[in-house]
Formats: C-alpha cells, structure tokens, sequence
C-alpha cells in the first residue's frame, strides 16, 4: 500500500490509497503513524478518500492509531470518509470515537 | 450442496496474502449473479473476515493448514463455507465489541462486519476439529442466477 | 505436492463460463510471482484449455461432474494439474492438427497450445477413471516466489 | 462480446473486441460471420486488432469462418493481428492458410 505523506501548518497529513486490510494495508498503516510520531510530530489527519475497502483489520490500525496517538498527548483525526468507510464506522460505534471532517481546511485549523 | 445450480471450491494454505485470491473468486462469482456492486463487496469484505479468522485463530497461521470455501448460489441464496482446521471456538463467549469498555480495542470486529454484511451467519464444528463458518446472504429475485450452461 | 510454498486447489462444476474463473485465480497465484506478463498470459492459457477439454471431452458437459485443478509452485516451477471425471483417451492416437490433411478442421488445437506455451505436459489417468493434465513451466531464477508469509 | 460491423467498398469489416474464447466470443464470431453471408454478402475482412486473447476454440471458429466463406465462393481476410494472434498463427501453422493484412486501405482493394 501507497501512503502518502504531507504537512499543513503542523499537521500531517496521511493519505493511504487501496486497501487497509488484513497484510496488505494494516501494518504499513501502523508503522506509518509510528513513524510519524518518532519524528516527534504529534497531530495526524488521516485523508480516507482514496481508500477502497477496510476490513476489521484496517479498523483495529485506525483504532491502535488514535489510542497510541492519544496517549502520547497528540491528536488523530479523519478526513473524507468515503460512504463504505462511513458505513463501518457506524457499524463498529467508532463514529462516537474519532473526530471526522469533511473539509481539509477546518480539519488542519482544528488541531488548533 | 447438490441442488445448487453454481458451486465453487477452493483451497489456500493458511497465508493472509491468499484472502485476496479468495475474495476475487467470490467476486467473479457475484459478477455473473449481476448483483449490485454494494451488496458484492460486502459479501466479499464478510468472506475476507471468516478467512482471516480461519487462518489467524483457526489454522494459527501454521502454513501447512488449510482452509476450504464453499462458495455456493441456491435458487435465492448466496452460501459461502468456510472451514479451518482448528480447534473451534465458543461463540457465546466472545467480546461484544460494541460495549463501551471494548470500542478501543484493536481487534474483535470480525463477526461484527460478518453479521452485518450478510444475511445469517452460523458457526459449526466438526468432530475432528475445525470450525465452519456459514455465511448466508438472500438474493433480490431480480438478480436470479441463470441455470447451468448449456453452450456447446 | 506438500513440500511447495504455494498451493491453491479450486473445484469447478462442468460449466464453461466458469474456465474465465479458473483462469482469474491462476493469474492472480502468478501476479504474486511477478513473472512477465506474456509468460503468464500463456500459461493462462494453456489452463484454459486443459480446463475446456476436462469439460468437454473428459466429463462432456455433464454440469454434476466436477473439474478439479491444483495450482502449485515449486521452488522453480510452475505446476498446475487439471483433473476430470471422464474416461481417459490415448494421448499418442490424437491427430496431428499440423498436418496439411486437417490443417482446416474447426477443432484439435488444444493440446498443441498446452505444449507450445508450457514447458511440459503430461497425462495421466486414474484407476477409478478422469484423466489428469500436468502442465509445467519453470520460473526465470530473478522472479522465484517468496516464502509463505509470515506477517501477523 | 461485442463485435462491430462496418462496410467498406463491397467488404464486410467484423470488428471483434476482446475474447474469442470457449464459450464467451467463439459463437459470437460464428453466428455474426454467419449473418453477414445469409445477408448475401461473400467478402468478409475480420480487423483482430481489439482481440486480447484468443484460444483454440477461437481459432476453430476463424478457420470455420474461411472455410464456410470459401465455400459458398466469397472470401475471408484478417487484418491487424496482436502479437499473441499472430504468435497462435504461427504455432498451428494457419499464417499459410490466411491472407493478412495491416493496412485496411489495401485489405479492402485486395478483395478485388
Ligand atoms: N475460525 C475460528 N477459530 C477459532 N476461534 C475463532 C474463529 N473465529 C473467531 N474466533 C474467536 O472469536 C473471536 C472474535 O473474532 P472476531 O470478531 O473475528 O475478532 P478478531 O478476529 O479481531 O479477534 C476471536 O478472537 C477468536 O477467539
Ligand atoms: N480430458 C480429456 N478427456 C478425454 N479426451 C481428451 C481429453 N483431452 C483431450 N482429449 C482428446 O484429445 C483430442 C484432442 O484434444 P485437443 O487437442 O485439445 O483438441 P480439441 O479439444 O479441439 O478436440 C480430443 O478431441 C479428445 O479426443
């Protein structure tokens, strides 16, 4: 899995493409965000559009993510859910979990 | 499954790269059913689940195990088999992952999106070890598999 | 087969609209191999038509009889063997679809494409009856599988 | 399988696109070509150049074609072969029974 890497006013942006499933796009998800982190940036926003399905695995990385992210005083958001993403969401409750947007701008100045 | 009018079996050692394979057999076999494109990927993404689980707690990912699927269409229902060689589970006595206490726990998801994606789904356990999992999913009349084949 | 480190077994009614299938997981077992896309083109191929012919000529279309096909890889081949429930025939009484005699007949093709795209092929024939096809090409040294995986 | 039909100067140009395989394009191609000849048409030129795989069914159904063209006295041509056809041609030894073509223009005269 391709997941690329932006910053805007201290946020960084993450934006994976394809699949966050089990062995295929999990584990890159997650050592990103630890990268990330080693790197001493503390705020991510995770842009969703461009990821095509998520499976429980893909689920459980977004979740160690915002947990690993939390507990290190920083924050994970998410951008752009797309409707299947939005869906599952719903279905695993985590919509009461993590902070969504839809619009890069209000999400980066969020972070505040 | 002998009445069916489409069967299809498939057997992958116990590696998480083959759950693609998988999902894409499952997916052709949905083409040909002209179900819509929605209801497709979630039967594939609750296939994906039961395969991972077959391989994770199932086989424990010993790549010598295998696991089978049974990817079958009745007159008005997709049904999916898959069967581990594990030593089974108890399925009363799992973690309800939509408790307050477990929303932030990495894993125990995976029976959540099955149920959610497909219509049924049954756990079942062989005498000589091995779980089976049975995925059931009812088709709009409307997208009724043609009978077999006849071309020459 | 127990020693290899990629194995995909699928079973398939005597329906020819299911050989696309069976091509779909071949290449996709050979997409992981990252062989040239020619070279799997052709072996696509020659599948198909030792599927076509399991159906056809081995269990002639009867939709209950079952094509089975294992697909393995060696550590430096390609093996995949097509099984049917048929009858068997004489491999060395087939006519020669080069000679000028029958260069225009509509059929009698299929098994110079399996020796023209793979390696090797042979048949076999089981006791209780079906004949199986073993067809091999070996894999270029640089596009050698990987062990089976072992993430988690 | 989707096989388009054109008519050049008295020539009947079949446009196959994709598979001619067992089962999907085979009696497509048979049955278009028959048409074309109960519409009392005898000049038949099949443009390949959209074919992305052709098996030995496919091939019995083009050999099948130029021999039921042949004889009811009309003639079947091939133009642009792909590579993978002009390879299959090759190994069943039918490039000496086919006239080929890469040039529309000139396939279409050659008819005569
Ligand atoms: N095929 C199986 N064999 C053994 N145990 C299983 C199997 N499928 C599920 N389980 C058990 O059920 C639990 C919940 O599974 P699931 O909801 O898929 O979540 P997860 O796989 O993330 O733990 C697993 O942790 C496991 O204990
Ligand atoms: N699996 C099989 N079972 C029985 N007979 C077979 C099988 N495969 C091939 N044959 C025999 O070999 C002949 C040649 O096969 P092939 O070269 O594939 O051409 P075709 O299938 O077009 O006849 C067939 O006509 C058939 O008699």
């Amino acid at each position: 899995m391709d997941i690329g890497v932006r910053k805007e006013s201290g946020v960084t942006i993450l934006e994976p493409k394809g699949k966050i499933t089990i062995g295929v796009g999990d584990i890159a998800l997650r050592e990103k965000v630890h990268n990330v982190l080693d790197e001493g940036e503390k705020n991510i926003l995770i842009n969703l559009a461009a990821v095509t399905t998520i499976d429980s695995s893909g689920i459980g990385e977004l979740v160690s993510g915002y947990t690993t992210v939390t507990n290190r005083g920083g924050k994970l958001k998410l951008l752009h859910l797309p409707p299947k993403v939005q869906d599952i969401l719903q279905i695993t409750q985590l919509v009461t979990v993590f902070e969504v947007h839809d619009d890069e701008g209000e999400a980066v100045s969020s972070f505040g | 499954m002998a009445a069916q009018n489409s069967q299809v079996h498939l057997v992958i050692g116990s590696h998480f790269e083959d759950i693609e394979l998988v999902q894409i057999v499952v997916e052709e076999s949905l083409r040909k059913l002209e179900l819509d494109d929605e209801v497709a990927h979630s039967i594939s993404l609750a296939v994906g689940e039961a395969v991972a689980n077959a391989i994770k707690h199932g086989n424990r990912q010993n790549p010598e195990k295998r696991v089978e699927i049974d990817f079958g269409v009745d007159d008005n229902e997709v049904v999916i088999e898959v069967t581990d060689q594990g030593r089974g589970f108890d399925p009363d006595n799992v973690d309800d992952p939509l408790v307050a206490d477990n929303l932030l726990r990495p894993n125990g998801r995976g029976i959540l999106f099955m149920t959610n994606f497909m219509d049924h789904i049954d756990f079942s356990f062989k005498q000589e070890g091995g779980t089976v999992v049975t995925l059931r999913k009812r088709l709009p009349s409307a997208a009724m598999a043609p009978g077999p084949s006849e071309e020459n």
